[in-house]
């Protein structure tokens, strides 16, 4: 199978979806002639048309409720926002109208339309530039939020976005955009919404996590192999729904568990899981279920303070080795 | 009211049978509304609610105006327009009941009616929330190359929010079919334009935006309709926005629970004497002969026949079931999201049946 | 002490502070002229002038903003934000600028803001207007979010919160404003922010609970008492910072534990305490924490669903049954 | 370049030594940001950054024209509002570099600068956020009855950004002294002012709020000065807010890592001969015999080792310490919240280091 970077797997699915289908379009702020902020849409203008490949002022709140609109009346928008930290200013109209249409209007109209935006960040970005706010959306009942960590899911999960009709947060992450993976070509494959995966198999400990902390995760369980601990490693991908049955298999067989995220910890997404595998696996589990995320700070600029405040692949593996205490 | 003559000149114009139209129209909206009060008072009606009382010649003008093509989003005081774009007055009614009938099958309410065969899309509650949502039907019209505009509902307090004006960019710099449909009825709840706006002229508020303007006396239905005639078709043929101003008076509070304290008792009875559309309207047809008693006396009696059907029907039909709780949670259905047994079992709960 | 409702309270603590601190000023949507949507400043217009208490355009970014602006000066805005669904078209200014001023600039400066708003909401006022967000902010370092369920806490709560020098989202409930409780006249007291309260002792159970749900937890406590099973009711007042020391002691008395909020279930604020709770009790745990909370839906308007969506005394006593199961 | 006797009639009113201040404090400006460059692609600074390069006089001006009382929120491209605020160099450099002795201790970096002593409050980094502050802040003024004027920088992209129009309307309603200081560098990123905004005499933005609004060459130092004069006086005076756009070039991409590659090389190379602001005030001055060979020499001599030093200060400086990770994390202290112990120990394990 080709190796290609997950930027490359975006950009390659929003090229076919806008071949496919007429109604598919993208917007964004500086998607098309700029070639996309982080180039996820480069070259798309160039080979759809300023018709297909729109460029926004800046002006968040009016474009993504203007892509709400555009969905009730069959288009099917991709907006890109440029860092999650500025959906702040469009949120209403996403978790006020797009997350509520279909339902609170009787199933009359649908909005199929997906937001693409990064979340989180490593590196000094600063308190206004690093912030995950994925849990907020994966809240709202009405709203699918999606959060791949490959670039095969990546494909396979904007895929279902832009084929689904509901209103989908499709989350992404500025360090995954460089990273590779195996995407098959000529296979017009989706990944379901709604489904997690049990990315690596092992007995020990289950460590559940998403997006970036899915490679921290895998890298940490490989490492720790060579001490002779198996660690299963289940990516949710989606946030909503949650996997509830997924996670929790995983867990009855490993008996403990790690969550990982990189957003911050008190309320962060890492709270729900572990609150869901206490509540159905309560009877399995052989410790505590640890939670590792961001510290709750708004993220300081300076180099050691920014590294210090995000988790590690080492805050990773002091989690997992606390919950294997006694084990052995 | 205006000079006898112009007003005299102008209807000879018209079409009796229409003009008779427009006002049982009118007449329509005034008792739905009035039934609608009382109704809430019964506590047949819940939540908030907002009535169109004083506003009826704005809405049956504008109504008047549009072709099945066109679509309407409206905020939260909606009865009259869905009622004015032809949607059956039980179904609106049974909506407001809560009930399984209702547009949009009682889940709605009275901010949150729907229909989709009448393209009207919605009321949405937060204020210049549709906004940008009308612009984005629009984008879609011009994307598609179909005909007709979309109408931005709202009221005039709604023109200080920041989602009015970045609507207000988009559409003019993309050249989208929309019109700015601001209803000033003077006041948003207790305040008044002056206090919100620094610009009380609303229709002015084009102006950081090269968006042309202007403000209708929204208790003339001809004037109201004349007025979106001729902006519909430069925005619908030229892409050239528009901004609205509909005035007229709000003959209540706010809300139906809204005591209405902050303004004169007195001046709000003159306003109410001087502005009623409904009354005025009659009595130019009547003045000209364009109905007769009979007439006024007939219709009112049709009128309050359909209402009170509507009424009836709203208070026979069934409440949507607790197993269709979490029905159109989603419009594709995915995994891992619960169904008709998980709606019965959590509400045999919650009841304390379980 | 004399009995007063949770309104008179508000609007008592509203009028003392204005008097107390000429830095104090009051802004929102129909605060003045109207008396307040729901009459919490009733009055204060009238005793204090225009210049204390200002009645805004609809312009929640803008007059947020503003209030955040002029507290770096030194004022101390209290703004009404009509219902929390409102905030947001504001919550850019609250989350990626109040929540970070005094750390991001290294102390410099601060935001002694208070937000005040109804969360929630029975009855049947629909999908956009019933919501609780509290979760959404108590995940933001740099605020100070609570949640008083007694006229007591109210006034004492508002006091310190007005007093901080911190932006304070201060979530109040519609269902609320007419209950009434035991507040001291002529005392200067204040609820510290950051501790919960046990306000009933129990030892079979904890409930853990804030703002309306702990007035339902009270009752339920009440009902359960004459079938012999005792709750213990653990008000948390604060939900950021939350006050883990007090929730844990309770459950290492009781081994049982039943979280009622009246957000959504997935990721709300029931998710954190029980994984909390998890966490730092594991082994004194003999049931897994159960959560109660809202079901996940835009609020249907219908009556019977409506009601039925939102977590009720009896949701939580069945919760409590579960958890007791077995132990007698 | 403008008309010679013009000049040349203008500078006769100006003091020597005040034109020459300026003249260095915009070459300071202009080295400050190319060394920044450098330092940022030595990696000594991180993140986002976005420089003043073309933008010199604009702010030169801006500053000789305010007073300490007054107050100042900008964007994200600030080095040089703070450092021409009279701000230390070497703190700003500092801050670039995430030290400890930065003008915000390290935690705010390029975009989030601070200085509450120059009245310099902040940078924000959201597009739009700064202005309901900045408008906040004339409000707090206003209040208190201190004098003093609040200037609200921005890009012009800004302004098609809801919070811009809402603080429009709220500083005309409430007569706040502020002044929307909107540098038109002719792109938001790779957008340019047509694409983005309808009406893109961005002065005339003012239009549907009743604000006043000039367009200033934001290229000649006094120009920008001698109109922010006058503007800032109205708002204090009258609390008449005003609209100032600063036309200018910018001289390289958006941000330090922009390759720019949207413009036309061949314009971008006239357009920073043109207009740099830098260059054309020195040539001015000399054509005029206000300044020599040796003065600018030595000006530039000066300018680079203020800078090198700040550069030097910098790399000297330490980081902040981790044990600080939560300090300023309220004002206010609260119970059950983490602490310097918490913070060590989280820092350790994050290493590995336990
Ligand atoms: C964003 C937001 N803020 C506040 C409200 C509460 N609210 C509902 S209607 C209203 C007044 C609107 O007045 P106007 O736009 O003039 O319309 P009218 O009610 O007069 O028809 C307010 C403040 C809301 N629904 N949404
Ligand atoms: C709400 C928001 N949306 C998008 C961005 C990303 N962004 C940062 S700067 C910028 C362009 C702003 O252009 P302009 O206002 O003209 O200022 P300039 O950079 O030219 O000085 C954009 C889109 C942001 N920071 N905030
Ligand atoms: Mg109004
Ligand atoms: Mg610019």
């Amino acid at each position: 199978m080709p190796i290609i970077t997950y930027r490359q797997a975006l950009n390659d699915t929003l090229g076919e979806e806008l071949a496919r289908d007429e109604n598919v379009l993208l917007m964004g702020e500086e998607i098309g002639l700029f070639q996309g902020s982080y180039r996820i849409t480069e070259g798309l203008l160039e080979e759809f048309g300023p018709r297909r490949v729109v460029d926004t002022p800046i002006a968040e709140e009016g474009f993504v409720g203007l892509a709400i609109g555009a969905a009730m009346l069959g288009l099917r928008p991709v907006v890109e926002i440029m860092t999650i930290n500025f959906i702040l200013v469009a949120i209403d109209q996403v978790v006020n109208h797009a997350s509520k249409i279909h339902y609170m209007f009787g199933g009359q109209v649908r909005v199929p339309l997906v937001i693409r935006t990064p979340s989180g960040g490593t590196g000094q970005l600063g308190a206004t530039h690093s912030q995950s706010f994925e849990n907020w959306f994966a809240y709202c009942p009405g709203l699918k939020v999606v959060a791949p960590a490959t670039p095969y899911d990546a494909k396979g999960l904007l895929r279902a976005a832009i084929r689904d009709d509901d209103p989908v947060i499709f989350i992404e992450s500025l360090s995954l955009y460089d990273t590779k993976g195996e995407v098959p070509a000529d296979d017009d494959y989706v990944v379901p919404i709604g489904l997690a995966e049990v990315k690596r198999q092992g007995s020990d400990v289950t460590v559940i996590s998403y997006s970036r902390m899915t490679t921290v995760a895998m890298q940490v369980a490989q490492r720790l192999e060579q001490e002779g601990i198996s660690v299963e490693v289940v990516d949710l991908r989606s946030l909503r729904p949650l996997d509830r049955p997924t996670i929790i298999e995983s867990v009855k067989r490993t008996n403990r568990a790690v969550v990982i995220a990189e957003d911050w910890y008190s309320y962060g997404i890492t709270a729900e899981i572990a609150a869901t595998i206490q509540e159905e696996a309560f009877d399995y589990l052989d410790a505590p279920v640890q939670r590792v995320a961001g510290l709750e700070v708004p993220l300081p600029y300076a180099k050691d303070l920014s590294a210090a405040s995000k988790p590690s692949a080492n805050s990773l593996i002091h989690a997992i080795r606390k919950v294997l205490q006694g084990k052995r | 009211m205006a000079d006898e003559k112009a007003v005299q000149a102008a209807l000879d114009h018209e079409d009796v049978g229409t003009l008779r139209h427009y006002y049982s129209q009118m007449l329509l909206l005034r008792r739905f509304e009035e039934r609608t009060s009382e109704m809430y008072v019964k506590a047949k009606i819940g939540g908030y609610c907002h009535l169109n009382l004083g506003e009826e010649a704005t809405i049956v003008g504008l109504m008047a105006a549009l072709t099945p093509d066109d679509y309407i989003f409206t905020n939260y005081r909606e009865h009259g327009y869905i009622l004015a774009r032809g949607v059956d007055p039980a179904a609106i009614m049974a909506e407001l009941f809560g009930k399984k009938t209702g547009v949009a099958g009682g889940r709605g309410g009275s901010m949150h009616m729907f229909s989709e065969k009448a393209h009207f899309m919605g009321g949405y509650a937060i204020v210049g929330g549709q906004v940008p949502l009308a612009v984005g039907a629009a984008y879609a019209l011009k994307y598609q190359g179909k005909p007709g505009v979309v109408v931005a509902q709202m009221g005039d307090a709604t023109t200080n929010i920041g989602a009015f004006y970045e609507s207000l960019n988009l559409a003019k710099l993309w050249k989208l079919p929309v019109l700015f449909f601001v209803v000033n009825n003077g006041y948003g709840m207790g305040t008044s334009v002056e206090n919100g706006s620094s610009e009380p002229d609303l229709y002015k508020k084009g102006g950081s935006f090269r968006i042309h303007g202007e403000r209708i006396d929204g208790t003339d239905v001809l004037a109201v309709r004349d007025a979106v005639r001729r902006l519909r078709q430069r925005a619908e043929q030229e892409g050239e926005p528009a901004i609205l101003e509909m005035t007229s008076f709000r003959f209540r509070g706010h809300s139906v629970i809204d005591a209405d304290r902050y303004r004169d008792a007195d001046a709000v009875r003159r306003g109410r004497e001087a502005f009623d559309p409904v009354r005025n309207f009659g009595a130019i047809l009547h003045d000209n002969g364009m109905v007769d008693d009979a007439f006024l006396r007939e219709t009112a009696a049709l009128v309050d026949q359909e209402v009170q059907e509507a009424i009836d029907f709203a208070n026979g039909s069934p409440e949507p079931e607790v197993k269709d709780m979490y029905t159109f949670m989603y419009a594709t259905p995915v995994p891992n999201t619960p169904d008709a047994q998980d709606a019965i079992r959590a509400v045999k709960i919650n009841r304390g049946d379980m």
